[in-house]
């Protein structure tokens, strides 16, 4: 389903990997393990369109992700280092913007509920500043809870969540690979999955 | 992705050219200067122009027109490589480009330089809001403006293309900027006075001027391609051709 | 020859102007020159350092592996 | 597709009036640099009325410009940008409806006030009128163009002052003709109609093409 044909991507005059290929498909869960300056998150990016490789392609359904353009963004949530929530706003706020962008709007009421299955009851309309920072990354979680792209590229998604949201964060990759998701992630620590194939890929040995 | 389709895009390639092509260029350049500056003060007039002719203060135009040709054409060589980088994603075309934007920025300012000294005996000051000699001051900033981005931005890659789309940008906006100065006033729009054609000048002057332009482009691809040489080498360092070029006999 | 710098009264400006374009474009030159050899300089030394590195002690300074082994 | 456009629009402006000293910030400016030059160049009637369009207009030249480093920038930190362009709408719609809200909320404030400034340099009653209306067409096209400098310099060091030095020469048609039609416009203001003319053509070429390039922009500062 999302192919990477001889990539191979250049940070400043480092190259970081050459001729990579991948194949991911339904249902499978990519780890990407690496030291750091490895070139996993630029992989990440590569993968979503946001980092344009030197040379090799990347494809989603047989056909290259730049042809694709917003056919293939639609599909796609992309979780990075930066939560992209605006600190001004409330969570209710944020989430409603993403949704509404993301061209398959959802009703208030199932923000509310989003909220409230991540634990943040009571906190919906406080603005973001005032939230912890695991707070915070529950509310970028929160969008996977209402995404329906299949594909998840998600960097360090389990980094500042506690021992409840890491089992949470575990049900819902389990809940989106049965459905015939895709997930490509990069983490630390080791994914316990209950369905679906785990595949590692390591970069930069 | 098919391998790049025009061979000497790649810089290994391209460097041993560069090499053997510049002695070339320096040869042709000194020549061209010699005959170029001989003919425009032996072998001309001393004025120039029918009635109230210049004096000899005029031979600047040797250096004035050609410096200013080669400011604009430098700017729009710099578009075309910056332009093809953005297109092929290829590094040397934006290496092209880098190399081709300070020696432009330089004829700029020898432009404006030897302008203001042709203004003075000519028109009594050194600068005037001429609209040619505005246009060149703000193709200045343009090259300033390159040069600045390009420098500013640390990651190598980003910085080409960065800088790259800034050009393209004023490559659009300058004829606009151009026109906007020369005919402040829409409702009776000077044309553009002085219109400087070549046909009616003296056949020594347009000679030697043209020999001197011819000059300049000369030493144009030298300095360019020098300081493409310099830059691809310092862009890569650790490739292995970079490493045999060093040691010829191939290591130990 | 005095009548040729003299250039009728007005060599002070046409030889400020030549002047001026012989400073900036020799300049340039012997900036670009300088530049590239003292690139290659810098190159040739982390060449060597990259040789002698690599037969005495085993640590790596930038010289690929691969080429390591290749002695 | 135009409800995303709206979305942005609506968010930034929220933003923008939660957090109001940067709306503030950039009126107070044009203010205090309009009201500097007559303690510069003299006081009496005749100068101030010479130079006071030109004045005006430089003026809301380096209020814009001021006002456009934080453009992108928050949203750059925040990584809300990186999401914008991972969404399925059209980038340049996006960067449209931002520079829209940023219009409004530092563009408009100078329309509205330039009447003060048009006492300040003892301008006649219809010159007012045709600034407040070159100051409506001219400081969208100023925010347009502006909006490709500030996604070039996005998150570079000293990017303030880079991008006044790539992007001010590029207002120099905006600039001629919006300070031409003010100084025109002191007899009759239909004089000043083919400036106005003008700088609505650039107005519509800013408004299709620079959110283009803006777009490209930002892709290349995300990278």
């Amino acid at each position: 389903m999302l192919e990477a044909v001889a990539l191979s991507c250049r940070r400043g005059e480092r190259r970081l990997f050459q001729d990579l290929h991948l194949d991911v498909q339904p249902g499978s869960l990519l780890h990407v393990r690496g030291r750091n300056g490895s070139g996993k998150t630029t992989l990440l990016r590569t993968l979503c369109g946001l980092f344009t490789p030197e040379t090799g392609e990347v494809r989603w359904r047989g056909k290259s992700i730049q042809s694709l353009g917003e056919d293939y963004r639609r599909e796609l949530l992309y979780c990075g280092h930066l939560l992209g929530l605006k600190a001004d706003l409330t969570a209710i706020e944020n989430l409603a913007i993403a949704s509404t962008l993301s061209s398959d709007p959802v009703r208030t009421h199932e923000l509310w509920q989003a909220l409230e299955r991540l634990g943040l009851a009571g906190f919906e309309d406080l603005p973001i500043r005032m939230l912890s920072q695991g707070q915070k990354k529950r509310v970028a979680l929160a969008r996977l809870l209402l995404s329906h792209a299949p594909l998840w590229v998600l960097d360090e998604p389990f980094s500042a969540l506690d021992r409840e949201a890491v089992c949470l964060l575990e049900e819902l990759l389990a809940r989106h690979l049965g459905q015939g998701g895709l997930v490509i992630l990069t983490t630390h620590q080791e994914v316990p999955l209950t369905s679906g194939r785990v595949a590692h890929l390591d970069l930069g040995y | 992705m098919a391998l790049n389709p025009f061979k000497f895009a790649a810089p290994a390639v391209f460097y041993p050219l560069a090499n053997r092509l510049i002695p070339w260029f320096w040869t042709l350049t000194g020549i061209l200067l010699a005959l170029g500056l001989y003919w425009g003060f032996f072998q001309t007039p001393d004025q120039l122009g029918g009635n109230n002719a210049q004096k000899e203060y005029y031979r600047i135009i040797f250096v004035h027109v050609p410096a200013a040709w080669m400011s604009m054409w430098l700017y729009v060589i710099m578009v075309f490589w910056a332009a093809v980088g953005l297109v092929f994603n290829t590094r040397l075309s934006f290496m092209m480009a880098n190399a081709v934007a300070p020696t432009g920025a330089i004829f700029t300012f020898l432009a404006l330089w030897t302008g203001a000294f042709w203004g003075r005996p000519s028109w009594g000051t050194y600068w005037d809001w001429d609209p040619r000699l505005t246009s060149e001051l703000v193709l200045f900033f343009l090259y300033l403006g390159y040069l600045a981005l390009h420098a500013a931005i640390d990651d190598q890659r980003r910085a080409d293309r960065a800088a790259a789309l800034l050009a393209i940008v004023g490559l659009v906006i300058v004829p606009v900027i151009y026109w906007s100065i020369n005919c402040p006033d829409p409702t009776q729009c000077a044309s553009l006075h002085q219109r400087s054609n070549l046909t009616r000048i003296e056949g020594n002057i347009l000679f030697a001027m043209l020999t001197m332009t011819l000059a300049f482009w000369m030493y144009s691809f030298a300095t360019s391609l020098m300081r493409l040489r310099t830059l691809i080498l310092e862009r890569e360092a650790e490739a292995s051709w970079v490493q045999e070029l060093l040691n010829p006999r191939g290591g130990r | 020859m005095s009548a040729f710098f003299a250039q009728g009264g007005y060599g002070f400006f046409v030889w400020s102007a030549y002047g001026m374009a012989a400073i900036v474009l020799i300049a340039e030159v012997m900036q670009l020159r300088a530049r590239q050899r003292a690139l290659l300089a810098r190159l040739a030394r982390l060449q060597r350092l990259a040789g002698t590195a690599s037969t005495d002690t085993q640590g790596t300074l930038g010289a690929a592996p691969g080429q390591r082994q290749a002695k | 597709m135009w409800s995303a456009f709206w979305c942005i629009l609506q968010r930034d402006l929220r933003l923008g009036l939660r957090r109001r000293t940067e709306v503030l910030t950039a009126l107070a400016f044009f203010m205090i640099v309009v009201s500097l030059f007559p303690l510069g160049i003299g006081t009496e009637r005749q100068t101030l009325q010479i130079l006071g369009p030109g004045v005006v207009w430089v003026a809301a030249l380096l209020a814009s410009m001021l006002a456009l480093e934080r453009l992108f920038a928050a949203d750059y930190e925040d990584g809300t940008l990186e999401q914008l362009v991972l969404t399925p709408q059209p980038l340049s719609l996006l960067v449209l409806a931002k520079v829209a809200a940023h219009w409004l909320l530092t563009g408009l404030p100078l329309v509205l006030i330039a009447p003060l400034v048009g006492m300040q340099y003892h301008l006649t009653p219809t010159q007012i009128v045709i600034m407040m209306l070159a100051l409506g067409l001219g400081t969208p096209v100023l925010g347009l163009i502006g909006s490709i400098g500030a996604a070039l310099t996005l998150g570079v060091r000293g990017g303030g002052i880079l991008l006044s030095l790539l992007i001010l020469p590029l207002y120099i048609p905006v600039l001629v003709y919006g300070a031409g039609a003010i100084e025109v416009s002191r007899i009759a203001s239909t004089d000043a109609q083919p400036y106005l003319l003008l700088l609505a053509a650039f107005l519509l070429t800013a408004l299709t093409l620079a959110p283009l390039a803006g777009a490209a922009a930002l892709k290349i500062a995300l990278e």
